[in-house]
């Protein structure tokens, strides 16, 4: 009876079980159908930038930590490659391996929770989640008795790591790889072939390639539209390049595309995780760089490929010990570029799962 | 203390009564329905007596016509009302209003 | 961000005074203690007596039970209705006369439900928790009592605790009312269950249109919760509730008239004895109206897949969001009532009731019965631990255009077994048995055949992995793969 | 009937039923007389009991309250706030007139007529009889025509609902409107 | 050399820019090319629409303070040719400080503008909604300014010695040296700066 009821004004969040983080979307409803969507963001905001203005690069780390609190290897591999390359410092190749290991696992983990949500916010009853945190679980593990923390791990260090892991860490490692396979596989028959989550997913939030890369949409959002873009092998950074690995890409842009994406991502992480345990060689985990860096003036923009995409830090330094500029492209924020247009006309529970299927995280969007 | 036929005549004949006040005097149409439901409850109400106290279950006696008709009543009464609100809800589409006293002409 | 300005610092508040109006609120109010302090005697009189009056009855069901005599002479203690029966010519002898034999009995009856069900509910909540639990690879509650067991305990209390708000704007009369007029229906419906050969509270000739119509009126109250809490999202979950629960009622009154077809009575008991005295199954004679029945049932008291009215990742709680406390709780307690009564309805028209092959000569009925309820509550915490969430047009689509027609096509079809077989007087095994392979096969065929006339068809030719490319690229490239495949 | 039991369940009915038909009249909101048009649907059939119609008691709960409130609540939602007041016209003089005349006459006539009525020993000795069967048989024997009429009278008003709440203009994705109309009429064709 | 790897050659851009659209670049060197503030969109849709360049996507975008003017970055990327395009525009107005917006362009520049627009001050002129994203409306001044703090003239609030590299003199982290002594209150001779036990 659309022609019939009264627009009303819905108030989603901040505290909303299917807004990830306190996240705030005003939407006004006709009926079930959304007309018109406002996304309320900032309650998280620690104006990252400024402070970041008056710490040393090496104290900035934690900052990326808080960032993106999900993927915090990513975000420290980040920063940590864009002041290298200002300042020439140079890394030794185990803390290539290193960094590589320790972002992969990130991914892995990250993506798990990305996965486990949207199934929740789709309606099963945090089942998948539950059974997705199990892996999850044990990379933290990893992480912490290499670095002592399960979350902010605070890990990278500009010129390579800060700890060498402990001798038990490689056979966990080993064995995480060896079951993780059939993980993924469960999670596949668990969901891939479920009615009714296909019945809620296939068709919809759909982002045709044009609009996903002009509303500078980047990683799993991006590769599930069909875009074959990824940073580990356009601009290979630490040893990506000697990897062998396969871009998953989706077909038809919608939330099913994403999920599967993200399942398929975790895949060719665990090849690369195989790989860089092969081949990772002995020899000095970091190079000892001044305790006050000090870069000559420039600008650099440095990027990875963390588990949301490209994120990006600008930093410009006037020589002194602190940036005199620093930036963070959050893939999370820009993510949502297109949030409006995938959700106006279309019903609550679908923008639910839309929003889900971007994979946002709250400490990124607001920094 | 008894009850008989003539009690449950006079409750039917006071909700009938109540229900031909709402259906006159009411602006709404759908208030104006509710009182149409309430005159068919009283009808049913005086069917139902009058089989039950018109030795109804007696052999040879028609067993249970009163009955029956009510079922006819429910019947026509759930049909007149799936009718006559989406009707409600018609006009209101095109009218803007529900209001019996701008609900002047028949076609448009 | 917001809308609101700056903040000004608050200013410091009086020695001795809590911080904040909030806190001095809370102090003012007084803690649980003070409130029961605070009861009147003549309401303080009245729950004792009604307190006393449930235990003493209670007590007197457990004698009879346990006991099995009464004045010096064995029963049948398989079957409580026996029991009563005699108690009822006991006190029909007495000069009170009839009255006094109805009210007793109907006391002992009504109590001996409401403990039973109330048992139920205490017990509930823990074993759907510690399921959930299971299917999820937690633990579950365990902390409070032996393996948790005093944990819905422990949950009563903190919802007695908890304040009882009424949101500003709300209707406070039809705010009020809903979670005592959930309550009566979900009660009532449990009362032409059939326990027992004669043991049933109430005995009706239309016990299944009883059962039906007395669940159907839970709709309302429902929609007074959702409309009077002046909340958006508990008026989207009562309209939708409304929604849903307009259009299953129809497949459920379909599939329940198959089953009058076969038994020929709308008695629960004459449909229970039908099926032991023919030694079958209704839900292998009717598999379709068994899995309409269920499926249908899910969408009636918002168990997932259905629990669109009370979606948590889309409406928080639905049409029960904006109360609190002991409110809160008896619509949780409605919620498993339910789930059992459903699942006690299923044992009865379609998995034989108290009837268990002979078997109910050697073990109580009701226990077997209680079973049956079980396993169907059981099936519910599957449910809800394995499946996503429908959307509400995908579940109305269902409705109308799949589960109405082949339900009525089921109508016609069992309508002409059933004539067949009152014409016929074959050897039952025989015929119910042919029945039973025809209807499956008929259903198999149908769902098929009628999913392809209304042109449904499971999205599964679209690749379930993705694809995989091994050198980077853009719109062009994005293109050519599109191209390629 | 003079047993307690039924003479009391009359009394309390009765008078439930009369109040809260006149709080539908009385009430200025149209949601709350549309609760206590519920409580008059049931007091109706609890009245219905009282006279041993067991099938045609349950069957109000079922269609009145069951169906047609539900029916009634979706077009009060579906019109807008602001003529959801219970209002009276310019004919409530008349309109309460000519209802109490008509109370006044048929309680006069009820109570004033001698009936020719089986009353006491003769009524109770009948007992209770389960009516589903009769009426039944005669809903399939003696008015057959009757019913066959109208079963076709429903169908008519199902297909009438559902054309005439049917956007042309828009496709509409959560059909509540016409699925409801359709759903209460359907629902009354499956108990008759 | 901080250029990214991927970084194509400022003067490229700039010498096809200036073919293209006599006079718009400013100035430009390897890494990156400066246009004309007020001919910034046509410069964006250039390269946007241009074969060669392909500047599909807009990667990165922020502004940067230096205290008399600012800055704005545009990372620019082409996902085809796998290349980055840097250009900035220099908003010469500190007060006022205003660019035309490259939403029009770009869908990606909606939040990213707004978070500039918020935190650095810079409004953007034909941006759908140009409203403050993070802060609430009625948040005196924007954080990201180098005078947000009111150290004054020139002064920045950055850092100017690592803390404790100095050992006599050892600072907080807001180094003495940036803050305008007050002459109604003196700074006494004694005051090392650090936190008073």
């Amino acid at each position: 009876m659309t022609n019939a009821s009264e627009p009303y004004v819905l108030n989603i969040g901040p505290q909303h079980p299917s807004t990830h983080g306190v996240f705030r979307i005003r939407v006004v409803m006709d009926g079930e159908r959304i007309l018109d969507l406002d996304m309320i963001v900032g309650y998280l905001h620690r104006s990252m930038e400024k402070l970041a203005e008056e710490r040393t690069y090496t104290q900035n780390i934690p900052f990326t930590d808080r960032a993106d609190y999900l993927a915090a290897m990513s975000s420290n591999l980040g920063l940590c490659l864009a002041a290298e390359r200002l300042a020439d410092v140079e890394v030794p190749e185990r803390a290539s391996y290193l960094r590589v290991i320790f972002a992969e696992l990130q991914r892995i983990a990250s993506h798990a929770m990305a996965n486990g949500t949207l199934v929740s916010d789709a309606g099963a009853w945090q089942t998948p989640l539950l059974y997705m945190f199990r892996e999850r679980e044990k990379i933290l593990d990893l992480f912490e008795m290499t670095c002592g923390a399960r979350l902010t791990t605070n890990y990278m260090r500009i010129g390579g790591v800060a700890f060498e892991p402990p001798p038990e860490f490689w056979p966990a490692l080993q064995e995480l790889v060896d079951e993780l396979p059939d993980r993924i596989s469960e999670y596949e028959e668990l969901l891939t072939q479920n009615e009714i989550f296909i019945a809620r997913t296939r068709g919809v939030g759909v982002i045709t390639p044009e609009d996903a890369i002009n509303g500078s949409l980047v990683g799993p959002a991006l590769r599930g539209s069909g875009v074959p873009w990824d940073l580990r092998k356009a601009e290979p950074y630490c040893v990506y390049d000697r990897m062998e690995f396969d871009i998953p890409i989706g077909t038809t842009g919608d939330v099913y595309d994403r999920f599967m994406v993200r399942l398929a991502e975790t895949r060719e992480s665990v090849k690369i995780l195989r790989q860089s345990i092969a081949g990772i060689p002995d020899g000095p985990h970091k190079t000892d760089i001044p305790l006050a860096l000090r870069p000559e003036p420039g600008e650099v923009y440095g990027r990875v490929e963390g588990p949301r995409g490209e994120i990006g830090f600008y930093l410009v330094s006037d020589g002194g010990p602190a940036p005199y500029r620093f930036h963070i492209r959050a893939p999370s924020l820009i993510n949502l570029s297109l949030l409006r247009e995938m959700a106006q006309g279309v019903a609550l529970s679908d923008a639910v799962v839309a929003l889900g299927s971007m994979d946002i995280v709250v400490g990124e969007i607001d920094r | 203390m008894t009850v008989d036929l003539s009690h449950y005549l006079a409750v039917s004949g006071i909700v009938f009564g109540i229900g031909v006040m709402v259906a006159l005097s009411k602006r709404n149409v759908i208030a104006v329905l509710m009182g149409v439901e309430l005159m068919l409850n009283a009808s049913n109400l005086a069917f139902l007596a009058f089989s039950r106290f018109s030795g109804a279950f007696q052999e040879g006696t028609e067993p249970l016509a009163g009955h029956t008709f009510v079922v006819f009543v429910l019947t026509v009464a759930a049909a007149e009302a799936a009718v006559a609100l989406a009707m409600a809800v018609l006009i209101y589409r095109k009218r803007e209003t529900v209001d019996l006293d701008r609900i002047s002409v028949l076609r448009w | 961000m917001t809308d609101q300005p700056l903040a000004s610092t608050p200013a410091s508040p009086p020695a001795g005074q809590p911080a904040t109006p909030m806190a001095r609120e809370i102090i003012a109010r007084g803690s649980l203690l003070q409130d029961a302090k605070n009861v009147s005697v003549p309401l303080k009189a009245a729950g004792a007596v009604a307190g006393l009056v449930f235990l003493t009855v209670n007590a007197a069901i457990a004698y009879i039970v346990i006991d099995g005599r009464l004045d010096g002479e064995w029963y049948d203690f398989r079957d409580l209705g026996n029991a009563m029966a005699r108690l009822r010519a006991e006190l029909d002898d007495t000069s009170a006369g009839p009255w006094l034999s109805y009210w007793v009995t109907g006391l002992i009856g009504g109590v001996g439900i409401l403990s039973f069900l109330g048992g139920f509910l205490l017990i509930g909540s823990w074993i759907e928790r510690r399921m959930l639990a299971r299917f999820q690879i937690r633990v579950g509650p365990d902390r409070v009592g032996p393996f948790g067991l005093l944990q819905p305990l422990a949950d009563a209390l903190k919802l007695m605790q908890k304040e009882v708000l009424t949101p500003i704007g709300a209707d406070k009369a039809l705010f009020l009312l809903p979670p005592v007029l959930v309550f009566i229906p979900a009660m009532l419906a449990w009362g032409p269950m059939p326990w027992a050969p004669n043991m049933s509270y109430l005995d009706i000739n239309v016990g299944l249109l009883y059962v039906i119509s007395i669940t159907s009126l839970s709709v309302l109250a429902i929609w007074m919760a959702g409309w009077s809490s002046n909340n958006h999202y508990a008026l989207l979950g009562a309209m939708r509730t409304v929604a849903m629960m307009v259009s299953y009622e129809i497949p459920i009154s379909l599939s329940l008239i198959v089953v009058v077809l076969l038994t020929g009575s709308l008695n629960l008991g004459e449909i229970v004895a039908w099926q032991g005295e023919h030694n079958v199954w209704l839900g292998a004679l009717l598999p379709f109206a068994m899995f309409t029945f269920f499926f249908s049932s899910t969408a009636e008291i918002n168990r997932t897949p259905n629990d669109i009215a009370e979606a948590e990742s889309e409406i928080v709680a639905g049409f029960h969001t904006e109360y609190s406390g002991m409110k809160a709780g008896l619509f949780l307690a409605v919620e498993l009532g339910n789930a059992l009564l459903v699942g006690a309805l299923l044992a009865t028209f379609f998995l034989g009731g108290y009837t268990a092959f002979g078997l109910e000569e050697w073990i109580p009925p009701y226990l077997i019965l209680a079973a049956k309820a079980g396993f169907g509550y059981f099936l519910f915490i599957w449910l809800r631990g394995t499946l996503p969430r429908f959307k509400i047009d995908q579940l109305m689509n269902f409705a109308w255009k799949y589960l109405i027609p082949l339900s009525i096509a089921n109508v016609l079809i069992v309508a002409v077994e059933a004539s067949i077989a009152a014409r016929w007087d074959v050897e039952g095994i025989f015929i119910y048995g042919s029945f039973a392979i025809v209807n499956l096969a008929l259903t198999v065929f149908a769902v098929r055949a009628w999913a392809k006339v209304i042109g449904y068809t499971p999205d599964l030719e679209h690749p379930v992995g993705p694809r995989f490319a091994s050198k980077i690229g853009g719109l062009e490239a994005a293109r050519e793969i599109q191209g390629g495949t | 009937m003079e047993s307690t039991g039924v003479v009391v369940a009359f009394y309390v009915l009765s008078g439930l039923t009369i109040l809260s038909a006149l709080s539908v009249f009385l009430m200025r909101n149209m949601v709350h007389s549309l609760v206590f048009l519920v409580s008059v649907f049931l007091g109706m059939a609890g009245l219905f009991v009282t006279l041993s119609a067991d099938f045609i008691a349950v069957a109000q709960i079922l269609i009145y309250a069951g169906a047609i409130s539900v029916l009634l609540v979706f077009a009060v939602m579906l019109t807008p706030l602001a003529s959801r007041d219970n209002a009276n016209s310019l004919y409530v003089g008349p309109g309460v007139i000519l209802g109490g005349a008509i109370a006044a006459i048929v309680v006069f006539t009820a109570i004033d007529v001698e009936w020719n009525q089986l009353t006491g020993v003769a009524l109770e000795e009948r007992g209770f009889v389960s009516t589903i069967e009769m009426i039944g048989e005669q809903l399939l024997g003696r008015y057959v025509l009757a019913f066959e009429v109208a079963s076709v009278l429903l169908l008519f008003a199902l297909l009438g609902a559902i054309v005439l709440v049917t956007n042309r203009d828009e496709d509409d994705e959560t059909a509540d409107g016409d699925a409801d109309e359709a759903a209460t009429t359907g629902v009354a064709e499956d108990t008759v | 050399m901080p250029a990214g790897p991927t970084q194509l050659e400022g003067g490229r851009v700039a010498e096809a820019l200036n073919n293209a659209m006599p006079g718009i670049v400013t100035t430009s060197n390897d890494e990156w090319v400066e246009v004309d503030s007020m001919r910034l969109g046509e410069a964006l849709h250039w390269l946007h629409d241009s074969s060669e360049f392909d500047a599909a996507q807009l990667s990165n975008l922020c502004g940067v303070d230096y205290h008399d003017h600012f800055a704005m970055v545009y990372y620019l990327q082409s996902l085809d040719r796998n290349h980055q395009i840097v250009v900035k525009a220099r908003v010469a107005d500190h007060e006022a400080p205003a660019l035309p917006s490259a939403y029009p362009v770009y869908k990606g520049a909606l939040l990213q503008e707004r978070e500039v627009f918020d935190l650095m001050g810079i409004n953007f002129e034909g941006h759908p909604d140009m409203r403050r994203i993070f802060l609430w409306d009625g948040f005196p001044g924007h954080p990201l300014r180098k005078d947000f703090l009111g150290i004054g003239e020139g002064l920045t609030s950055g850092l100017r010695r690592f803390p404790f590299e100095n050992k006599e003199n050892p600072d907080r982290l807001l180094n003495r040296d940036n803050i305008i002594p007050d002459p109604s209150q003196e700074v006494p001779d004694g005051w090392t700066g650090a936190a008073p036990a």
